[in-house]
């Protein structure tokens, strides 16, 4: 199926128990654009992670400011906008979580943004320290649906 | 009510704890709970079933993060089964599968444990 | 269950194949909120029927045009506001449907605004020709659970 | 794909249309063609077998008040059957059991056709 280029809009409160009419939103929207489930899948968990964010690290759980969530769709192409108006981070020091020495630390957390990056095809972060914070996730449509390369040539 | 469930079984000196639903950030804090309990009662060996989960967020994950030293520093560990393949490509890009033994079915995780 | 107050937006594009994502984020929404599943199934249908009304009236079927769906949940009520920037209409012209009437002219349609006002507590329509429309519907939360007044009489 | 579909079958001179999934502005379309169908091939005695139908709006009630005059002015008749609770307060609610053969049964409205 044809996706025809469109915008979809999601203004909602910042709590954790949206999270679920979040991932539901997102993934009728994506399969209603032809992604197959694999992808749905990827995409409901990606978006979750940024939202998650949004209500820990933004807003500081459970606040009532919105989590506001853009989903555009050109043809081959869903991009989803993920913003905030909470207190920002600086991206560029996030490392890439390693998980001995997290146990080693007895650190939690860390891997949300890492899963993002692994789940969708681009990942965007926009962070403007005390003014808020926007997550731009690309996701093809096409890409899906071919063989990866190595099991192209194994073939 | 919530989507997510933790069903609790022992056998012998293992507790099987057994996730239904999804397992997100709102969710996170029931299997906390189920997990404090367990190291309360000093339970140390445990196996988590994955069977009839659906969903797994990095939430979920950080729980079992934030659990493991403390349950093998008493002896005991932490091991997974029944993952569906939606719920071990989390783990996996997340490289769990190298801290945390994953097998296919409960019966195996607990023949692991006796077999020590 | 306690109803928060809180508010849920969502702007999605003027087209058919959208109504069954309006209806599934409203009914999860009233779900969450604590409505049986009873009043669910009416708000699902008056908000398909208004979402229904902006895209074949206000913007003429399949447009770009966004339909803009606000719920707001505070503590026993849930008020639901669909606007449209489209052409409006004078609703002191609407008059209750007559079947047979219709048969006779082979009309069809104008069903939709009296089933909203059948299947919710309060409506009101707020039209600017030339400028758009809005519809108000409120449910409430606790008229659901008991029972109407002719049952508690001759029980 | 759509989540609407309608399967015909035909038991001697009836036209039983089972209709499936949900009935809105979006696959109202869907019924329409359907039963244009019927009228083009002068199939005129139509039985709308609701079983399987989970949604309805007012969209889809306007589809059978376009072709019941019709259908009747050719000696044939729109009748109903098999409708849970839930979509048969729709048609109640707007007054279409006056206008139409509501039935239990798929088999009643046939009879009930077989019998004039
Ligand atoms: N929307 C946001 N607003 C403010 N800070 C954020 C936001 N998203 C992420 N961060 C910061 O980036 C860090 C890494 O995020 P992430 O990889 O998702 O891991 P985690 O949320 O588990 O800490 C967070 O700990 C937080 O400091
Ligand atoms: N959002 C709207 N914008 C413009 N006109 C509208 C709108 N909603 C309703 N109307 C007008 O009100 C009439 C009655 O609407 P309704 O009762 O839903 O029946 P129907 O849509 O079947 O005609 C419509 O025919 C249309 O002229």
């Amino acid at each position: 199926m044809a996706a025809k280029s469109n915008k979809f809009h999601l203004k909602i409160p910042s709590q954790t128990d949206n999270l679920e009419i979040i991932r539901d939103f997102v993934a009728k929207i994506a399969r209603k654009v032809g992604f197959n489930e694999d992808d749905i899948n990827k995409i409901e968990l990606a978006v979750d992670e940024a939202c998650t964010n949004v209500i820990k690290h933004a807003y500081d759980n459970n606040s009532k400011n919105p989590i506001d969530i853009t989903i555009q769709i050109d043809y081959q192409k869903l991009t989803i906008l993920v913003t905030d108006k909470g207190k920002g981070f600086d991206p560029t020091k996030l490392k890439t979580p390693d998980l001995q020495e997290y146990l080693a630390e007895m650190r939690v957390g860390g891997l949300g943004i890492y899963l993002m990056k692994n789940l969708m095809d681009e990942v965007e972060i926009n962070s403007k320290p005390g003014k808020g914070n926007q997550v731009r996730m690309v996701k093809y449509l096409d890409k899906g649906d071919a063989p990866p390369p190595q099991a192209a040539n194994s073939s | 009510m919530d989507g997510f469930e933790v069903q609790r079984k022992i056998s012998n000196d293992v507790v099987i704890l057994n996730l239904k639903g999804y397992l997100d950030a709102h969710t996170a804090p029931q299997l906390e709970k189920a997990l404090q309990t367990c190291i309360d009662q000093k339970e140390y060996k445990i196996i988590i079933n994955f069977e009839n989960l659906s969903y797994i967020s990095s939430a979920g994950l950080g729980v079992f993060m934030g659990f493991i030293e403390e349950i093998r520093q008493h002896g005991g560990d932490l091991k997974f089964s029944n993952m569906n393949p939606k719920i071990f490509r989390v783990f996996d890009l997340l490289g769990f599968p190298n801290l945390f033994e994953i097998f296919d079915d409960e019966r195996d995780a607990l023949n692991k444990f006796n077999s020590k």
